[in-house]
């Protein structure tokens, strides 16, 4: 896990995830026969991506050492902003603007939680939560007083809810955002610097590296995530609501901490995070299926995250 | 192994005789993972005397201290303590059997007081159980007072607010007033200015002459000779010999530590041309009550060296320089352009471009569990990179390039940085400013916690790249540095130059009585001995 | 020395004179003006926050974060709310047992951490979540019942001159005078300082995390216990916003989340500061839809009193701290 | 200031209940404020003079249901038939902290408000504040959530009743028999709106033994609600109906991702429900409670006041529209958001208790 830049990216955490996931998949199945349909794993698919995308924007937040806790209404913002600016400009190709300006909100909501983390280094768990709130505040506000469209374009439609060749199509992009990111950790100067100041951030000013900028890029990556995990979201439910992002901010954190990224920052693999989301994601669809109730689902998520992630940091201390 | 008992008869006026050792270690091993760290130690010290550990970095005694302060467990091996058999768990049942270590990394407390960090282990309470302050900092003071420097420190200060010297004398009071039976220093002077040096000295003669047993690891053979009772030395994890002070020429010492002989630890100087256009010129500089009008110029092929007592402004001068500070006074020019950097950041492209080789390797140099390679190309990785995309190869190149330049001894470069040697990780921090070519080298303590064959390597190199033309400016606590590396060295007293040396000048006995800001200086180290 | 003392205490003196001052702009706007039932709601509506600020104050002194302290006061809450009830006898034994359930739930944070080497957020996010899951099992729906005569002794006044609740907010200070004195404490304070040191100086780190996370517990379920008093029910969801607002209240209040250094009075300035803020909607004449937005703003404001402190630096590598 | 105070006093002993059934007859507006079901008390103030003081504490903020509910009350209190009534109408939403929410309480009863109509977060939590009240002389009036409390107005719909005998049994009537899988989406676990649904729908299904219910927790939320819904078929193949409490147009969503046959589906009365219902011609009802209830509960706070009677629990009908009888720009708003509550009030109230959207929008974008 220490090896950042090791060649194999599939590491203990990773691993242990891929399996627990295969056990539960097991086990479901084994009640359940129709847990290895096509239709069922590609449902499960299609919920993961969701989740997938907020944790990979969340991931890169979190290497830098941070949280974004903005998650929800940035989502809801960004899909509501997108389906007025739909309704406005209702024409088939001119409408693909609302997701234009749905990446601009994501990307502007990240600027400014960036410009306070690393400008005015305020605590991000306290800024992200204020901007979530203002963001709250907006949206009241504009929603309350105009008729706001609340109606998807035909891309978002088609990417949140279309398949092709009975895959999700969300899937596709969830691939995209997710080798995209891959690819700027891996590869890039930002993604090296990444996890550099996520590591410490003095020594990253020190090596001279721009450290505040960094900060910046990283939240406004988290934002356009969020962002198009909302406008996808919206074109899944075929709307645009209030509070559609509530229930993806902790699970995306727990997904990314799940695939052994550290809190701390500078330590992690995105192929740690895709496990966690999907481990996340079954737990969640099988629990519900099983209609277990609402205090056990807790008790076992809270018992499975405890078990897997004191299990790395036992594992890393002992061997 | 080492011959027992023969020092008996050379043992120094003063120290206690007593016919048992105080502490024996038979056939101590430690190994983290498949690491050898210690093979096979048998050692003995007796109470009453003042022990040196010598050895390179990476020799084992840390790991020894450690053994006996309890942080680590050994594999193998017993240990006894006035004979009994000891095998302490934690530091704290460690101090509970009479052992206390002073560490080379500070373990005071920043946010507590100075009374509070005195009395740490086991402070005074009142009869509800409660912390009784007034009494801990009477204690607090009685011992500093003890120590002789009662007047320099207000005990109900938070030690975050003193200055380093001062946090090692806290330090050191904080174990002293346990009254152990052996008191471990693991480093525990190098951050001590001279004009603290001499209570300290006077402190563990007196508790020597008590009967405590002193284990002292140091790499300043001036104090080792000044201070020390019987020397022992390791090297690769065993121990070589133990011999009484003075009975080994600092070559036969040398010769041991490394397993072979070191020819001349300083390279030559060489004569710097007048007529040159300084590289760096620096007029009136002020900050923040810390630098008063500061004046200074560096040439090019030039190694000026900033000494004096700690905390004097040194590395704000260099900090200043480098732009890390805020709100700078003065100007500072470069290739006679003013310089305005906001950071390191900004001396690593252009045409005047800068390196600051911060003072702490783990703190600000490097990026422990990211790779080799990442942080050897951490200041630099834009010049192979295209619209923000790593060229693999070209980085290889480079990094190839580095790793022969400064010998840089690492298995895997993809291995993460922490697994390295102090003495490599230190000679990564450098290389990663030396690739991006700059003119200008400022450096802060380079050497400091690096073993012999490192430092020299270190010192080989700065006087290579001067030769090739860059101004190097070099903060260090080592005298010894001043006057053996350096062709400059600019004395630094309350933020002002106090004096510049060169030549035959440039020699301890001025440095130190610059730096104490005397006509003469009665204190000086020379005349302890 | 004052001027030293002041400086030292710069923070969370800054936070209570932005408490001060919305006071007084709230009296001022409120038509009632001052009065005991004003200041007994004012007070009232804190103080379960201003307790748990407390507890999440102690933890992140020991450079900790307590991420299930809501649900632990929910937890404890719904116990209460089983609990405390009947004679005095039964109520007392009934705190007894709900305090308690918030030490053993600060204990098991404290054991994860420290025997399981997790990070705290991580680690009580999940505690957090086992913690809600058993405050919905003990109790599905709000409800239960409360002692109504200790209801009516701390949401009440004291002599018709100072509310209850604000005696109790003192009490939470006056009680960690005495932790902050002992050895705990102090080593609490050490371990948030500089853990490596602390233990290297031979101080008990893992007990004194561990009573960090236990006294946190304490405090939640004392907090737990007054919103029962407020509102006479258990309810197993209150949790989730308490948390994160024990937070900005540690921050505003001007302990850093970095440990070592901070207040508890300062963190209680922080909580009434965020209750108070929401009180000044009342007779603000705000348009109603506009007043989440405005409610956003002025925590936004208020946490960026943080910033000033970069106003002051003289080097740029204080900024990283 | 000392003027409050007084009346606050002299108000305070004349607060009174009367058990008196032969006076439910003539309570205020009785085709609107219908007792609920076995209530006999009716609940009676001292008149006094207006215009009056009035405050609105809602809790919840950033759901529409509810900011359409304050639109609707700023939309009926700014008619000019209700500015001599209303002196003063301040609006407050508090969030879930229900400490926050008896704080807003206590500080409008302390600043001597006339009445206070609220939605309570928790419906247990209102015991001491409600003493308070009266003890001060304020009129309380609670809607929408009930409140554990027979000493105040409740104004609620019956939540059993209108999930079992309304939704429930509407949408076995649909079924083409009444045997085989029903799924049923369920709301936030620890509400006792979620479970009085729940039992009203057990209670109705019960008399079908043939009748399997699967149940899953869709918080509520249209996304969640869609997720669970798709799991679900994706694991029980297919249901021959649907029942959801609230964001059902994640139901209908599911079905047609899916290619689920069409059966029949109950579900809430928002915007994107019902159209979809309508456009897909799915067999089903939408039910909801009303924004307009608002309104409602502030005629009810003034009626007060004015010394009429009211009785102690008001059930209000519960709209509802089988997917037969919609139409568009009554029951569903081709132009207006998908998160739009088609049922703006209250039919029976009276005319001034139903609102067309553009008044709503208007009326607000326009005033402040």
């Amino acid at each position: 896990m220490t090896a950042v830049f090791a060649r194999l990216p599939f590491d203990v955490p990773t691993r242990s995830i891929v399996m627990a996931a295969a056990l539960l998949l097991l086990v479901g199945g084994w009640q359940y026969p129709q847990f290895f349909s096509p239709p069922y794993l590609a449902q499960q698919l299609q919920s993961g991506a969701f989740l997938g995308i907020v944790a990979a924007g969340a991931m890169v937040v979190i290497l830098l050492g941070h949280i974004d806790l903005s998650v929800p209404w940035t989502m809801t913002a960004a899909a509501t902003v997108a389906t007025a600016v739909v309704g406005l400009t209702p024409e088939v190709l001119v409408s693909e603007k609302g997701v234009l300006a749905g990446l601009a909100v994501g990307a502007a909501v990240g600027a400014v939680n960036g410009f306070g983390v690393a400008y005015l280094r305020i605590p991000s768990m306290i800024w992200t939560l204020a901007t979530n709130n203002v963001l709250m505040g907006i949206l009241v506000y504009f929603s309350g007083f105009y008729a706001l469209s609340s109606r998807p374009s035909p891309l978002m439609s088609m990417l949140g809810s279309g398949r092709m060749f009975s895959i999700p199509n969300v899937v596709f992009v969830w691939v995209a955002v997710s080798l995209i990111l891959l690819f700027i950790l891996r590869s890039t100067t930002l993604g090296r610097r990444i996890y550099m100041v996520g590591t410490h951030e003095p020594a990253a000013y020190l090596s001279g590296v721009n450290s505040r900028g960094v900060l910046v890029a990283g939240f406004v990556i988290a934002g356009i995530c969020s962002a198009m995990a909302g406008m996808l979201l919206a074109g899944y439910a075929g709307q645009s609501y209030q509070r559609m992002g509530d229930t993806y901010l902790l699970p995306g954190i727990a997904a990314v901490v799940l695939g052994g990224t550290s809190l701390f920052g500078g330590r992690g693999n995105y192929s740690g995070t895709v496990a966690g989301v999907m481990l996340l994601t079954l737990m969640a669809s099988i629990l519900s299926i099983m209609q277990a109730p609402e205090a056990a689902k807790q008790i076992v998520y809270g018992v499975v995250v405890i078990t897997m992630v004191g299990f790395y940091s036992l594992r890393e201390r002992y061997s | 192994m080492p011959p027992p008992m023969q020092y008996l008869e050379s043992a120094r006026e003063g120290a206690l005789i007593d016919a048992a050792p105080l502490l024996q270690l038979t056939g101590i091993g430690k190994s983290y993972g498949g690491v050898v760290a210690l093979r096979d130690v048998d050692f003995d010290a007796r109470r009453g005397s003042i022990h040196a550990v010598l050895g390179e970095n990476g020799a084992g005694k840390s790991t020894l201290m450690k053994i006996l302060a309890g942080v680590v467990r050994p594999t193998d091996g017993a240990i006894s303590l006035d004979g009994e058999a000891y095998s302490p768990t934690s530091p704290a049942d460690a101090a509970r059997s009479g052992i206390v270590c002073i560490f080379q990394e500070l373990s005071v407390i920043p946010d507590l007081s100075v009374a509070a960090n005195i009395c740490l282990a086991d402070p005074p309470r009142t009869r509800l159980g409660l912390i009784d302050r007034k009494r801990q900092a009477q204690m607090a003071r009685d011992v500093l007072w003890e120590m002789g420097v009662g007047q320099d420190i207000d005990v109900s200060r938070l030690c975050r607010q003193l200055p380093l010297s001062k946090r090692q004398i806290v330090e050191i009071a904080k174990a002293v007033i346990r009254r152990p039976k052996v008191l471990i220093l693991d480093e525990a002077t190098s951050a001590l200015t001279a004009s603290d040096v001499k209570p300290v000295t006077d402190l563990l003669r007196r508790l020597r002459d008590e009967g405590t047993l002193i284990l002292f690891i140091s790499h300043r053979m001036h104090e080792i000779e000044a201070l020390a009772d019987v020397c022992s030395i390791f090297r690769n994890g065993t121990h070589v010999e133990t011999y009484p002070t003075g009975s080994r020429s600092s070559d036969e010492i040398v010769q041991l530590m490394l397993g072979r002989s070191l020819t001349q630890v300083y390279p030559p100087k060489y004569q710097v041309h007048a007529t040159t256009e300084p590289n760096l010129s620096v007029k009136g500089l002020r900050w923040n009550g810390k630098l008063k009008g500061i004046d200074l110029q560096v040439m090019p092929g030039e190694i000026v060296g900033l000494g004096g007592l700690d905390g004097q402004g040194q590395q704000e001068i260099l900090q200043a320089i480098a732009g890390i500070l805020r709100g700078v006074g003065g100007t500072i020019c470069m290739h006679g352009t003013p310089l305005r950097a906001r950071g390191p950041g900004d001396g690593i492209s252009g045409d005047r471009r800068f390196a600051l080789v911060p003072e702490d390797r783990k703190y600000g140099g490097l990026f422990l569990p990211l790779s080799i390679r990442a942080n050897l190309t951490a200041p630099v990785m834009d010049t192979f990179a295209r619209f923000g995309i790593i060229s693999r190869k070209a980085e290889a190149g480079t990094v190839a390039r580095m790793i022969e330049q400064l010998q840089i001894r690492a298995e895997n470069l993809d291995h993460p940085v922490e697994t390295l040697s102090g003495g490599n990780q230190q000679k990564v921090v450098i290389a990663k400013w030396l690739a991006t070519k700059p003119s200008l080298l400022l450096l802060i303590d380079p050497t400091r916690g690096i073993d012999i064959g490192t430092k020299q390597e270190i010192y080989r190199l700065l006087r290579r790249l001067a030769e090739e033309g860059l101004a190097i400016m070099i903060y260090t606590t080592d005298y010894d540095e001043l006057v053996g590396l350096c062709d400059r060295a600019l004395i630094i007293y309350d933020g002002c130059v106090r004096a510049e040396l060169a030549g035959d000048d440039l020699s301890e006995h001025n440095i130190l009585k610059n730096a104490l800001n005397l006509g003469e200086a009665p204190h000086s180290r020379e005349a302890q001995q | 020395m004052i001027i030293r003392t002041l400086r030292a205490h710069m923070r969370p003196l800054t936070a209570w004179a932005v408490l001060a001052f919305l006071i007084v702009y709230y009296l001022s706007i409120h038509p009632r003006g001052l009065s005991i039932g004003v200041l007994t709601a004012w007070s009232n509506q804190g103080t379960a926050l201003a307790l748990l600020a407390v507890g999440q104050t102690i933890v992140v002194l020991s450079r900790g974060i307590d991420l299930s302290i809501g649900p632990i006061m929910a937890l404890t809450n719904c116990m209460a709310s089983h609990l405390v009830n009947g004679g005095p006898v039964e109520v007392a034994i009934g705190m007894i047992l709900v305090i308690a359930t918030g030490a053993a739930c600060g204990l098991l944070n404290g054991l994860v951490i420290v025997i399981g080497r997790m990070q705290a957020i991580i680690a009580t996010l999940a505690t957090g979540t086992i913690f809600s899951g058993i405050a919905l099992i003990i109790r599905p729906i709000p409800g239960g019942d409360i002692s109504e005569g200790l209801s009516d002794f701390f949401s009440g006044d004291f002599g018709g001159l100072v509310p209850m609740s604000l005696i109790v907010i003192l009490g939470a200070i006056a009680a960690w005078y005495p932790i902050r004195k002992s050895v705990l404490g102090r080593t609490i304070v050490a371990v948030g300082s500089s853990e490596s040191a602390a233990y290297a100086s031979g101080l008990r780190v893992k007990r004194a995390k561990i009573g960090a996370y236990v006294l946190a517990g304490v405090f939640a379920s004392l907090s737990g216990l007054f919103v029962g008093f407020q509102t006479l029910s258990g309810d197993p969801s209150i949790g989730l916003s308490y948390t994160l607002n024990s937070i900005a209240a540690v921050v505003i209040g001007g302990t850093a989340l970095t440990g070592g250094a901070g207040s508890i009075a300062g963190s209680i300035a922080g909580a009434l500061i965020l209750r108070t803020i929401g009180n000044l909607l009342f007779f603000n004449d705000i348009e109603p839809l506009a007043q989440p937005l405005f409610e956003g703003l002025v925590l936004l404001v208020a946490v960026s009193f943080g910033a000033a402190r970069l106003l002051r630096m003289t080097s740029r590598m204080e900024a990283f701290q | 200031m000392l003027k409050t105070v007084a009346r606050s006093a002299s108000f305070a002993v004349m607060a009174a209940l009367i058990a008196a059934p032969p006076a439910l007859a003539e309570t205020f507006m009785p085709d609107c404020y219908v007792p609920a079901a076995g209530v006999e008390t009716i609940i009676k103030y001292e008149r006094r003079e207006g215009p009056y003081r009035i405050a609105l504490v809602n809790g919840h903020t950033g759901i529409p249901w509810r900011e359409q509910m304050i639109k609707s009350v700023k939309a009926w209190a700014a008619r000019p038939e209700q500015a001599r009534d209303i002196a003063e109408l301040k609006v407050i939403s508090t969030g879930s902290d229900v400490a926050a929410q008896i704080a807003a309480i206590d500080n409008f009863i302390q600043a001597g408000y006339d009445a206070i109509a609220f939605i309570a977060v928790n419906p247990t939590a209102f015991g001491a504040v409600i003493k308070r009240a009266e003890r001060a002389g304020a009129v309380l009036v609670s809607f929408d959530n009930p409140v554990d409390s027979e000493k105040v107005l409740r104004i609620t719909p019956e939540w059993t009743t209108f999930e079992g005998e309304i939704k429930t049994q509407s949408v076995v009537d649909q079924m083409k028999q009444p045997k085989g899988k029903v799924l049923e989406v369920r709301g936030i676990q620890g509400n006792s709106t979620d479970r009085d649904r729940h039992v009203g729908l057990e209670r109705v299904l019960a008399n079908y033994p043939d009748i399997e219910v699967i149940e899953v927790v869709g918080n509520w939320d249209t996304g969640t609600v869609q997720k669970v819904t798709a799991d679900a078929i994706a694991v029980h193949g297919q249901f021959d109906a649907f029942i959801c409490q609230h964001g059902c147009r994640g139901v209908t969503n599911a079905m047609e991702a899916t290619g689920h046959p069409i059966v029949p589906v109950g579900g809430d009365a928002e915007n994107g429900f019902v159209k979809a219902l309508a456009a897909r011609n799915i067999p089903g009802i939408s039910v909801s409670t009303s924004p307009g209830q608002g309104p409602v509960a502030i005629r009810a706070a003034i009626a007060l006041l004015q010394g009429e009677a009211l009785p102690a629990t008001v059930n209000l009908p519960t709209p509802n529209v089988k997917t037969a009888d919609m139409n568009p720009n009554v029951n569903y708003f081709p132009d207006e958001p998908d998160t739009f509550e088609t049922v703006t009030g209250y039919g029976s109230c009276g005319k001034d208790m139903v609102f067309t959207p553009d008044e709503l929008n208007a009326k607000s974008a326009g005033n402040n």
